[in-house]
């Protein structure tokens, strides 16, 4: 019956196995320089966390798969990449056990339930970050000391939402921040190792800039605004986008195909919107990473997006 | 005495509700983190069900069909009260944990939809078996999900420790979402065993 | 004025009254599979349950308090608010023809729709002001209708999509309505 | 419709709501003592068995007095709960709640009061809207809170007598100088009526 509709379906058209997987290959590969920075700053814990976690995904993929009897589909890496990016998300020292959990909760409420990679509405990455926010925060919160001698263990986001902008100024310079000397999980501490994956993923046209750039324009201005009308009680636009996971979410959270929306005009609200509630999350609501939540939210409302303009070709 | 049987067993698997029968979904989601309070909520809607069912049965050929809808809503809200009068004197702490749910047995679907297509054409044995089997279901139902989100969300079940003291709650199911992801699950479940059965049942 | 913008915020938000209140789901995975019904259902809850509260309210307030008889709300509430559909019913075809075709069909459904009775009986556990019970039912009604057309955006997607046999209709409802409230989470702390 | 059909229907929804409410009222007073013995029971008891440290044997929300205290605004009466705790059938100690304002609004505090001494046995707060962290210092603060027991009740409680305030919570101490102050003055009025 599904195969004579003729209808628009959602993104994306990848029908023959190998697109997927060459764009799957550019989203790892473009990880790997914040995965090294990670291991060589916080040590064993991260090659651990992100074993258990590629492994598990593959693991929860193939079993799902073989239980609802579809072709498995491991071979188009997307259990690898989305495990990696998970793994890079979540504190560097969280019991191994939980990992476990997040995969399994990643790949079935992710994924899975909705048929597949393509028909997932939510971004199945930060399903299980927030799934894991929700049940776990304590272990969430808990960082391991990345330097001999830290100003302070805490993230520097998370300073900021407990004690406000004046402290993060004391505690963290722009070079920590850029460069990643401080403590925080392993995909957020290296804005310049984020960046350097970013470049890649946009010089092999595997994400669409438009995303990117009004997510991190959104955050910029907006945050600047705000700093401009009243230094001192708002953090400057250049903290918001170095800490607390801008960067990843821009590159690699708010990039992903199914979750966002395809048209021009949708990419470019999804990242403005996206930015702007980001900073509102962080400076007024409850949490430290209203990064993820921001793009989360932003996902339910990529429907919407979509129906502004057609389509865009050749995405 | 097969068809007072056949009324009451529907309730059970049949047209369990809410899952085959998705009526009375809204309680069935808030009041199941906890067993002790899904029994209770359940208890409150079988005495609701059964005396709405008796009654409407009773005196079905005395109320005019255009005014049937205002009347069986009297007859449910005065039961309903009569649940949560009885409910604040003997069992307070189990009327505060479900607080705004059993005045909300009113708009429990399950209840009216039970009045208007079951207890309003059919006599009193029939309708109290009904009522029996629909009420129990639910409640049953509840418990169940009840149980799920107690065992992994806190390691309890109706407050006694059954895993051992070193796990850790799975806080999701016990949140508001969970509630929705794991009725979800079930009800994905019982899905596939249907499925299942009723291609059983066509190869003999 | 700047109270009422955040109890609206949470109202609507953080304590949505569908997705962590749990009140209102039978019309919500009923008309959500497309987004042309639940801007339909929007409308009448939106319009009825502003009309609920006020009357319940002037009715506890007025009526019950002062004669004692509290303990009648359940009975009164859903009496007022059942005579209140129907009178809505009749006042619109009458008056605003266009208006009835638009929300006729869903106006029957609310009467048995908790968020209706729920946000009346809420309006009073909260001692709200006559105003707050208002602006507290407007707020509700908003974020119904905010959670019900996101679902419906979904569920069209789903409808060409390849969800599995197992999970279509009521089950992928029901994740995708837990989904949206992990997302909901995001918004605590705002408007508090 | 004819004039038979809408009699019909007028009087069917006239006896179902007279049956009814009829019902309903006799539920409601079977149960009313019931339903305020565990309103009680559940808001008061933690505070009244806070503030009561002596020892005794019955139970005291079974054995309250309900005291006329005044009349409001409108003329009603206001009504009070007086609990009476008693040690083999003699009264040591009665307790009873006073109301001051806070930071955040109206707030409760039971005192117990020991008769035979006139002596403040314990307080403790029933109800408030202090803020979390700040002002419920005052009331979780040993130091604070056990200044008044032991106290003769003639002395002034109220603010600017001989209590001092937790430090950081001044206007959620003054609320329960208050409340206690205001308790300790209907006790003494109406001291014979609840003994």
């Amino acid at each position: 019956m599904s195969e004579l509709k003729l209808t628009v379906t959602p993104s994306p058209h990848v029908h023959s196995g190998n697109s997927l997987t060459a764009m799957m290959r550019d989203f790892t590969i473009a990880l790997l320089p914040a995965t090294i920075f990670g291991i060589y700053f916080f040590g064993a814990d991260v090659v651990r966390g992100v074993l258990i976690a590629v492994v598990s995904a593959l693991v929860w993929e193939g079993l799902s798969q073989w239980l609802s009897g579809r072709k498995l589909e491991l071979g188009n890496l997307h259990a690898v990449f989305s495990g990696l990016l998970l793994a890079l998300i979540l504190p560097p020292g969280l019991p191994w056990w939980t990992i476990l959990v997040g995969t399994l909760l990643m790949v079935l409420l992710g994924k899975e339930v909705f048929g597949g990679y393509g028909s997932n509405p939510f971004n199945s990455v930060l399903v299980a970050w927030v799934a894991l926010q929700l049940s776990y925060p304590d272990y969430m919160a808990q960082w391991i000391l990345p330097l001999a001698d830290p100003a302070t263990t805490s993230a520097p986001m998370e300073v900021f939402t407990s004690q406000g902008p004046a402290f993060v100024r004391e505690y963290f310079s722009y070079t920590d921040l850029f460069l990643g000397r401080t403590a925080g999980f392993t995909g957020q501490v290296s804005a310049l190792m984020l960046l350097i994956g970013g470049a890649y993923l946009l010089w092999r046209k595997t994400i669409n800039w438009r995303i990117p750039v009004s997510y991190l324009a959104g955050v910029f201005l907006f945050s600047g605004v705000f700093w401009l009308l009243g230094t001192g009680a708002y953090a400057d636009p250049l903290f918001h986008i170095l800490a607390g996971g801008t960067m990843i979410s821009a590159f690699f959270l708010a990039t992903d195909l199914p979750s966002t929306p395809t048209t021009p005009q949708g990419m470019i609200l999804f990242g403005l919107g996206a930015g702007i509630l980001t900073v509102i999350i962080r400076t007024w609501g409850a949490w430290t990473f209203g990064a993820f939540y921001a793009v989360l939210i932003f996902n339910m409302f990529t429907p919407f997006l979509d129906k502004i303009a057609p389509e865009v070709y050749g995405r | 005495m097969s068809t007072i049987w056949q009324e009451f067993s529907k309730g059970l698997w049949k047209e369990v509700p809410p899952f085959r029968f998705v009526l009375g979904l809204c309680p069935t989601l808030a009041v199941t983190g906890k067993v002790s309070s899904a029994l209770g909520l359940g208890c409150g809607v079988i005495f609701v069900l059964m005396v709405s069912n008796t009654l409407i049965s009773i005196f079905k050929q005395y109320i005019p069909g255009k005014i049937r809808v205002p009347v069986f809503i009297v007859i449910i809200a005065s039961a309903v009260t009569i649940v949560e009068l009885m409910m604040e004197a003997y069992f307070y702490t189990l009327y505060e944990v479900l607080g705004i749910w059993i005045p909300l047995i009113v708009v429990n679907c399950l209840i009216l939809g039970r009045a208007e297509a079951f207890a309003r054409k059919n006599p009193v044995r029939l309708a109290v078996a009904d009522g029996a089997g629909m009420g129990l279901g639910f409640t049953i139902s509840l418990v169940v999900l009840a149980t799920f989100r107690e065992v992994i969300g806190s390691g309890t079940w109706f407050g006694l420790s059954v895993l051992p003291p070193s796990y850790i709650g799975f806080d999701l199911v016990q949140n508001p979402p969970g509630a929705f992801i794991c009725l979800g699950l079930l009800l994905a479940l019982i899905n596939l065993i249907s499925a299942k059965t009723e291609s059983k049942r066509q190869e003999c | 004025m700047g109270d009422y913008l955040l109890m609206m915020i949470s109202a609507i938000f953080a304590n949505n009254i569908l997705l962590i209140r749990f009140l209102g789901l039978c019309p919500y995975v009923g008309v959500s599979s497309n987004v042309n019904s639940s801007v339909g259902m929007s409308g009448a809850a939106l319009f009825v349950n502003v009309l609920a509260s006020t009357f319940t309210w002037l009715v506890y307030n007025y009526l019950l308090v002062p004669f004692q008889l509290e303990y009648l709300r359940t009975v009164a509430f859903i009496l007022v608010i059942a005579s209140l559909v129907q009178l809505v019913e009749i006042v619109l075809q009458k008056t605003a023809p266009a208006l009835y075709r638009a929300l006729g069909i869903y106006l029957p459904l609310i009467t048995t729709n908790c968020m209706i009775f729920g946000t009346a009986v809420l309006n009073i556990n909260q001692d709200n002001a006559f105003f707050d019970a208002v602006i507290y039912a407007f707020a509700t009604a908003i974020g119904f209708s905010l959670a019900l057309l996101i679902l419906a955006g979904l569920r069209e997607r789903f409808a060409i999509g390849k969800v599995p046999n197992m999970m279509n209709g009521f089950p992928i409802a029901l994740i995708s309505a837990g989904l949206m409230g992990l997302c909901f989470q995001g918004f605590i702390g705002l408007g508090q | 419709m004819s004039i038979k059909e809408i009699l019909r229907m007028v009087l069917v929804l006239t006896l179902v709501t007279g049956i009814w409410g009829g019902l309903l009222s006799l539920v409601k007073m079977a149960t009313q003592d019931q339903i305020e013995y565990q309103r009680i029971k559940n808001v008061k008891a933690p505070a009244l068995e806070k503030a009561l440290t002596v020892e005794y044997t019955n139970d005291p929300v079974k054995e309250r007095k309900k005291i006329r205290v005044g009349t409001d605004e409108a003329g009603n009466p206001i009504i009070r709960n007086v609990f009476i705790a008693k040690q083999n059938g003699r009264v040591v100690a009665v307790a009873l709640e006073g109301y001051g304002s806070g930071y955040g609004g109206d707030m409760g505090v039971m005192v117990a009061i020991k008769p035979e001494s006139n002596k403040v046995d314990g307080i403790a707060v029933t109800t408030h809207a202090e803020t979390p962290g700040v002002g419920t210092k005052a009331m979780k603060s040993e130091a604070f809170m056990g200044q008044f027991s032991g106290k003769n009740i003639s002395a002034s409680f109220a603010p600017g007598g001989g209590i001092d305030a937790h430090s950081g919570a001044t206007y959620t101490s003054e609320g329960i100088m208050q409340g206690v102050e205001r308790a300790t003055k209907i006790f003494s009025r109406n001291r014979e009526k609840i003994l």
